[in-house]
């Protein structure tokens, strides 16, 4: 087993045993922080390996989500099968905003993605009738059952989670030193190049959007059955932009990455919120920070200096 | 109300709608055509000349129109310093690098709508118009005596509301008189056209670009002032014009000042006109769909003329 | 009389302020304030959700303030189960998301006692369902009909203010009965103003009148005439309810646009909340109607319980901040946050609460209340709580505006405001 | 020396193209730089001109040194750059690109009207987007815009590339002169023979270094050399 | 074997805007040859290259290879095909290290199985002398080497034909004759199509000449031939 692998299926390993340790109040934030970080990982597979750079990335997220939560509400499902409908639905929806937004590329691929997301969120406030608009809607308790186990239970949350978030991360491991992920990083580097080296440069993008899409929208669906409810703020504009926070904080372009930023994030909120309400000032003033300073995040980092092997 | 005097009215308001657009999106579009970047603060900039406006005017006391006139001056020029402080102090670091930009420039959104919510607070404030006579318009109909005029129910406007459009109109050439005949103007349009070459003939682009940042977000601080007496400051007002902006410069051709203008007059009016016919949620669906498809298929934009 | 009347309550306010940051501290200053019986004397520790930024900031500001009032109300008279009350507010940004993380913040971080005081339902939605996982008693004061409808949880209740459903229905045979049948509605594009749109137009068809026209507006909208062009000539009644920053531009462009020729007008005051009436623009409103929650201007016939209200949270005669005249308050609204603080007194007091493990007593005592008393606690007015829909009811108000201020000109009764339960929270396991 | 280049390391990211160079012009002569390309005669210009960085080295102007100075200060100090490729603002007229040219020391209409006599084809074209002029009027252009400034030193960037013979020899002429009104000249060439006919002195470039220093004299009677260094 | 035809193009042409980069170019090229493509700058040879690998769409005419039309074949379709392009600015991954950057060029033939992608990336930078360097970042390299990485990506894909874009820009003496020695022995099994200014480079590997200017071939012939015709001397110096 490689170094590589060893680390990350470790940090799982630690990961689950923190549930048995943390306090609850602790506990309950990482279910929530792992959930997240598929949604980042996935936006990492796009910005930090492919280089395309989403501003509208809360779409996938919230197709994923309404997917499974509308599955339930419309059509009584049950979680699991709801949970299903909610990643083909992103897998065809990302397929789509693909092939439309690849035809761009650089600041008209921020725009187009930007727009269609903000279209999706209009989308939702139109269909209140279904949707419930900007309120959302409650996924109840007695629905979110898998297995006979209860999703919100909060042991069984933490587990769901963190076999969301083991998946992903395990999946990546595999795909960024698979063919595939290896190309990906070749089209970040010089597309051009990718090209004259006979690689498809187009499909390799698409299947970047395709598999990005998919993992926000599998978080997107996890979040809605984990906790509970569904709303439209989930597709607004400052949703899109986490994920880019996140993986630019925490690495673009390494595995773990996306969940350190997640982390960082998520407390630096949380803490810097028992004093002041000015946890956007935080947060913009670390991206200005990010972009002038730290490009390569925490992990990008840490693999320079440190860890070459990280992948 | 009739068709008529409704699309009457629908136009007067488009007409106002689109001035300020014209204004803010002129803002964005320059400093996009000059410097090549994506100012995404460039709301705030909207939402900072609003309040500064009411800080202004507020300060000042005395007849509105004092306070108006003042806020009129200083809050574009304080906005302008602000953006081109930034602009100095960040993005010239990041070499001005689009994809970088538009990321600090999500930054400073933040940043500006935090410090303004913990200065000025949540609440939204209005600041008196200098003037502001309702001006009832008629409209006529054929009856049996013929041609017969009669000012229908709700056919108005207000003197401040054509203040505004005339503002613009003014604002508008003076932009465009800067742009085509002044010394600044050939300088800017030298930068934008080869950055490289304007250098070597001693153009201290850096400056420029300092000065263009600044002077877009003062064309977006002028918008607002022009609008505050009729909407109200607040710390949030800055998405639908950044929103709005982006469409219309896109629509119009990155860059293109002319093609500005003409989208901005476009979807300001068809924003009016639009909602007398169809929901205006659908309307705002339909235009999003309609910007991310003018990039898709024709990235010049609708007036911008294809690349070589 | 009035100045000397202003420097006490500026005094009370300082000691408010001090009261507050004490009060951690408050079981070790002996004589401060009179915590002698309780069996323990850590505090009850009250998780307040707060809009303190996003959308909801301004209404969130007035909700603190009341919120922190009450408080000091409540300790200065003896606390609860003789044990000090402590407010620990965090900000919800206004967003479901972060509102469902403050709720597990306040159940498992802070140990609080309660979840309290939002406001806007789609935090409510938000929050609901991570409160009855967490099995903390989450008390909302947001008027949304999203409780009653049976759509969240037996931990979720609103015992402090009447919800949308209510109020809306409460209005249409006074609308009917005195300004006119036809009748146009304007409100917001959302689920607040769909709530809106359904019931009136309901509650005025049983009245024999109908509504002509229903006039969405998109949240976000910030010019408003192209949609008062909607409102058909035959309109005899303009029934208006508008929400968020923009709502001034909203009521002074129906100004413009109406000119002399103004139908009646009538609306709910959340489209001025926080707005002076003199702001220039807003003359033409002299004549029209609104509903208010509770009467922000101090009525003839004020009640010795609204001055004591007032004057506790800083409010003067006319709904305006006493350190600042043009600091208009949300008065219609944030009594709600006073009046469910002091439910929820009763409530522990009833249950004989002393912690966490007293949650569902709390609940059942809050369901087993029906009649609420006007008085200090519930200065707004009288109450009915239905236990089985976690919903309460109580008096609306109808004011014309007479002089730049809003006179009370009709008042209805609590049951004006009922309406078939919709669920049974009390059959619902905790 | 009215230029002096000393030990000059320069170049882009972590490529360095020039390596150690060293060279000097006087007022009123003409040096010519030989080699081949991608030899690093373009960067050497954008070296002088402060569009790239040096590393290392000197740059001195009358023996003040430039490099020290921000990038639009060069010009201001009277170098004229006539860029490969002419590198005209496209969309502005010819008398927009003149103006541009003038504004850099603030020259006035005497200037102007001095130089449309050297070229008086531009003088018809004054309200011209440069981008509709024919090739040979572009380079015209390009070079009337550096000389709006006074230069006390010019840099020509292959002025004659894709350029028709009357046209290189109208160039050619103009250069001439400007080496008799006393201007320092680099020109940087492809074409050997028209080197030959006007250079006072000639260097070799390769890989970024000083090759090779001669006179068209020695170069006639030695073709060897050029084709060694220039590869033709 | 010579008869073998592997590229050729009929009425090949190229415009941009107004400019006729390439105009009406036919060109054969027989399997197995050594063929220099020389022509002062701005003759349009690397319009032509790029059109014949597809990183830019022809206007006009058509191009075949291996016996089938490639004219509108997307460009990573010709590589697969074994067309192997190297660019005239060196055009390799920057922050990969220089084996990631010769392991992408050969696992498209390989696979991603690690020891043997490992293997035959050693073995090329073996060959080009590059190995020491296999952990260095790529852009860290000097230029020269940089060059000759990007030949030893160009190698790595197995091409039948391989288009080198003026390969020896920027290299010593000493490599150059390393870069003369490298593609005789790589001819033996690929045709080989060079761009090259260096005449010295193009005398001593290529079996024939083709010069163009203007957009158009104004000469073809073995080397000694080319030498000596008057209107290539013309082109080249400008007369």
């Amino acid at each position: 087993m490689s170094r590589a692998l060893t680390f990350h299926i470790g940090a799982i390993i630690v990961l689950a045993v923190l549930q048995f340790i943390l306090p609850v109040y602790h506990s309950g934030n990482l279910a929530r922080i792992m959930v997240l970080a598929v949604y980042a990982m996935g936006y990492n597979v796009m910005f930090g390996y492919t280089g395309l750079l989403s501003l509208g990335h809360a779409m996938f997220f919230a197709v994923g989500m309404y997917g499974a939560g509308l599955s339930i509400r419309l059509f009584d499902m049950a979680a699991a099968p709801a949970f299903g409908i909610g990643i083909i639905a992103s897998i065809l929806f990302s397929l789509g905003v693909g092939l439309l937004a690849l035809r761009t590329i650089g600041v008209a691929f921020m725009i187009v993605t930007l727009m269609f997301s903000q279209a999706i969120y209009l989308l939702i406030l139109y269909f209140n009738p279904l949707t419930r608009g900007d309120e959302g809607f409650v996924i109840p308790q007695a629905v979110r059952q898998v297995a006979g186990f209860d999703l919100s239970d909060p042991t069984t949350r933490y587990f769901a989670a963190l076999l969301l978030f083991a998946i992903a991360l395990l999946g990546m491991v595999w795909l960024v030193r698979s063919r595939t992920g290896r190309v990906l990083v070749a089209i970040r580097e010089n597309e051009e190049r990718a090209r004259m080296l006979g690689y498809d440069s187009w499909a390799h993008k698409l299947f970047a959007v395709v598999l990005s899409g998919t993992m926000a929208g599998a978080a997107g669906a996890a979040y809605g059955l984990l906790f509970g409810s569904v709303g439209a703020s989930f597709a607004e504009v400052p949703f899109s932009i986490l994920p880019l926070l996140y993986v630019l904080l925490g690495g673009p372009g390494t595995v773990i990455g996306p969940f350190v930023g997640t982390l960082f994030m998520f407390y630096l909120r949380d803490i810097s919120s028992s004093f002041t309400d000015a946890h956007l000032l935080v947060a913009g003033i670390v991206l200005v920070l990010l972009t002038m300073y730290a490009r390569r995040g925490i992990m990008g980092v840490v693999r320079e200096r440190w860890a070459k092997w990280l992948p | 109300m009739e068709f008529g005097p409704h699309l009457i009215l629908a136009i007067l308001e488009g007409l106002v709608q689109a001035s300020v657009l014209t204004l803010t999106a002129l803002g964005l579009s320059l400093v996009f055509g000059v410097m090549r970047v994506v100012n995404v603060a460039h709301g705030e900039f909207f939402m900072l000349g609003a309040v500064f406006a009411y800080g202004v005017a507020n300060s000042i006391g005395g007849a509105p129109v004092v306070g108006f006139v003042a806020a009129l001056i200083v809050a574009p020029l304080l906005v302008g310093v602000l953006a081109a402080a930034a602009d100095w102090l960040i993005l010239r670091r990041l070499d001005h690098d689009p994809e970088r930009t538009i990321v600090a420039t999500i930054g400073m959104l933040y940043v500006i709508q935090q410090i303004t919510l913990m200065t000025y607070g949540p609440d939204a404030h209005p600041v008196t118009p200098p003037f502001n006579q309702r001006i009832a318009i008629p409209w006529f109909e054929f009856t049996d005596k013929g041609l017969e005029f009669y000012f229908p129910w709700g056919l108005s406007t207000t003197s401040y509301k054509l203040f505004v459009v005339a503002a613009a109109i003014v604002a508008g050439l003076g932009v465009w008189l800067l742009m085509a005949r002044s010394r600044l103007g050939l300088i800017l349009r030298a930068t934008q056209l080869d950055r490289e070459t304007a250098l070597a003939f001693g153009i201290p682009v850096q400056r420029v670009y300092a000065l263009t940042f600044g002077f877009g977000a003062a064309l977006a601080a002028l918008g607002a002032v022009l609008v505050v007496p009729i909407q109200q400051a607040h710390y949030l007002m800055g998405g639908d014009p950044l929103l709005l902006s982006f469409i219309v410069v896109i629509i119009g051709g990155l860059g293109s000042l002319r093609g500005t203008v003409l989208a901005a007059i476009l979807i300001g009016m068809s924003n009016g006109i639009i909602s007398v016919f169809f929901s205006p949620t659908l309307a705002k669906i339909l235009a999003t769909l309609l910007v991310a498809m003018v990039l898709v298929y024709r990235p010049q934009g609708l007036f911008g003329k294809k690349p070589a | 009389m009035k100045p000397e009347k202003r420097d006490n309550v500026i005094a009370s306010r300082r000691k408010v302020l001090k009261g507050m940051a004490a009060i951690g501290a408050a079981s070790t200053m002996p004589g401060l304030v009179p915590f002698a019986q309780a069996a323990t004397d850590q505090p009850i520790r009250i998780g307040f959700q707060v809009h303190r930024t996003g959308i909801g900031a301004a209404y969130g500001r007035w909700y603190e303030r009341t919120t922190n009032a009450v408080a000091k109300y409540i300790n200065d008279n003896g606390g609860i189960n003789g044990r000090p009350v402590e407010i620990i507010a965090e900000d919800d940004g206004t967003d479901p998301k972060r509102g469902a993380e403050v709720v597990e913040k306040f159940a498992t971080q802070h140990k609080a006692d309660i979840a309290f005081g939002t406001l806007f339902s789609h935090v409510v939605i938000g929050s609901a369902p991570r409160a009855g996982e967490l099995k903390i008693p989450y008390f909302v004061v947001s008027e949304g009909h999203h409780v009653a409808s049976g759509m969240l949880n037996r931990w979720t209740l609103q015992p402090g203010i009447t919800d949308v459903k209510s109020q809306v229905q409460a209005m249409a045979p006074f609308v009917a009965a005195n300004l006119g049948k036809k009748v146009t509605m304007i409100f917001p594009d959302f689920a607040f103003g769909h709530d809106h749109r359904d019931y009136f137009s309901a509650a005025i068809e049983k009245q024999g009148g109908n509504v002509i026209a229903k006039i969405a507006i998109p949240p976000t909208e910030t010019s408003f005439t192209k949609y008062f062009a909607k409102i058909p000539r035959d309109t005899e009644v303009l029934y208006h309810v508008m929400v968020g920053p923009s709502v001034l531009t909203f009521v002074k462009e129906m100004g413009e646009f109406f000119g002399p020729s103004r139908p009646e007008i009538f609306g709910f005051i959340d489209s001025l909340e926080a707005v002076d009436l003199k702001t220039p623009g807003l003359e033409f409103l002299e004549g029209t109607y609104f509903w208010e929650g509770n009467p922000r201007y101090a009525q003839k016939n004020q009640t010795e319980y609204d001055r004591f209200y007032r004057a506790a949270v800083g409010v003067d005669d006319n709904g305006a901040s006493i350190d600042d005249p043009r600091d208009v308050s949300t008065y219609a609204h944030m009594w709600g946050c006073w009046e469910t603080l002091n439910v929820v007194k009763a409530g522990m007091e009833a249950a004989n609460y002393r912690g966490p493990g007293d949650r569902a007593a709390l609940i059942e005592a809050v369901e087993a209340m029906t009649d609420m008393a006007e008085g200090r606690d519930h200065p707004q007015g009288a109450k009915i709580f239905n236990g089985r829909t976690h919903q309460v009811f109580g008096h609306q108000y109808i004011s014309r505006v007479n002089g730049g201020r809003l006179e009370v000109v009709h008042r209805t009764s609590i049951e004006d405001t009922f309406y078939p339960d919709e669920v049974d929270y009390t059959k619902m396991s905790f | 020396m009215m230029l002096e280049v000393r030990h000059i390391s320069a170049g882009y990211g972590k490529v360095q193209v020039l390596h150690d160079l060293s060279l000097g012009v006087k007022a009123g002569e003409i040096l010519c730089l030989l080699g081949r390309n991608g030899a690093g005669k373009t960067t050497l210009l954008k070296t002088i001109m402060g569009l790239v960085r040096a590393r290392s080295g000197e740059i001195l102007l009358e023996g003040v040194p430039l490099n020290d100075l921000p990038a639009y200060k060069v010009p201001r100090q009277g170098v004229g750059y006539i860029p490969q490729g002419r590198r005209l603002f496209a969309e502005l007229t010819v008398a927009e690109n003149l103006q541009v040219g003038l504004m850099t020391r603030g020259q006035g209409d005497e200037v102007l009207e001095h130089v449309l006599t050297m070229f008086p084809r531009l003088r018809e074209r004054m309200d011209q987007r440069a981008e509709t002029l024919s090739g040979g009027e572009q380079q015209m252009l390009a070079t009337a815009r550096a000389l709006c400034l006074r230069p006390r030193v010019l840099l020509l960037d292959e002025p004659t590339e894709g350029l028709q013979p009357s046209m290189i020899a109208m160039i050619r002429a103009a250069v001439v002169e400007l080496r008799a009104q006393g201007v320092a000249i680099i020109l940087v060439e492809q074409r050997v023979e028209a080197v030959l006919e006007v250079a006072d002195r000639v260097i070799f470039i390769e890989n970024g270094r000083n090759a090779l220093e001669a006179t068209p004299d020695d170069l006639r009677a030695n073709e060897s050399l050029v084709h060694r260094y220039v590869g033709v | 074997m010579a008869a073998v035809i592997l590229l050729s193009t009929r009425g090949l042409s190229r415009h941009f805007g107004g400019l006729r980069a390439v105009e009406n170019v036919d060109f054969d090229l027989p399997e197995g040859e050594i063929r220099a493509l020389i022509g002062p700058n701005g003759a349009g040879k690397t319009t032509f290259v790029s059109m014949l690998c597809g990183r830019i769409p022809a206007s006009n005419g058509q191009i075949t290879f291996a016996g089938r039309d490639v004219t509108r074949m997307p460009a990573h379709k010709r590589v697969q095909m074994g067309i192997a392009y190297t660019f005239q600015i060196t055009s390799i991954f920057d922050a990969l290290s220089v084996r990631e950057n010769v392991e992408l060029s050969v696992q498209r033939c390989l696979g991603a199985d690690r020891g043997q992608l490992a293997a035959a990336s050693d073995a090329l930078l073996e060959r080009v002398g590059l190995l020491d360097r296999a952990e260095q970042v790529a852009a860290d390299m000097a230029y020269g080497h940089q060059r000759l990485l990007e030949i030893a990506m160009g190698l790595g894909q197995r091409p039948r034909l391989l288009i080198l874009d003026e390969p020896t820009q920027g290299l010593s003496d000493g490599e150059i004759a390393d870069f003369i020695r490298l593609i005789r022995e790589v001819a033996r099994d690929t045709t080989v199509l060079l761009i090259e200014h260096n005449i010295d480079v193009v005398m001593a590997l290529a079996q024939k000449i083709t010069v163009m200017n203007f957009g158009a071939i104004i000469a073809e012939g073995t080397p000694e031939e080319i030498h000596a015709n008057e209107v290539v001397q013309a082109a080249y110096l400008g007369g």
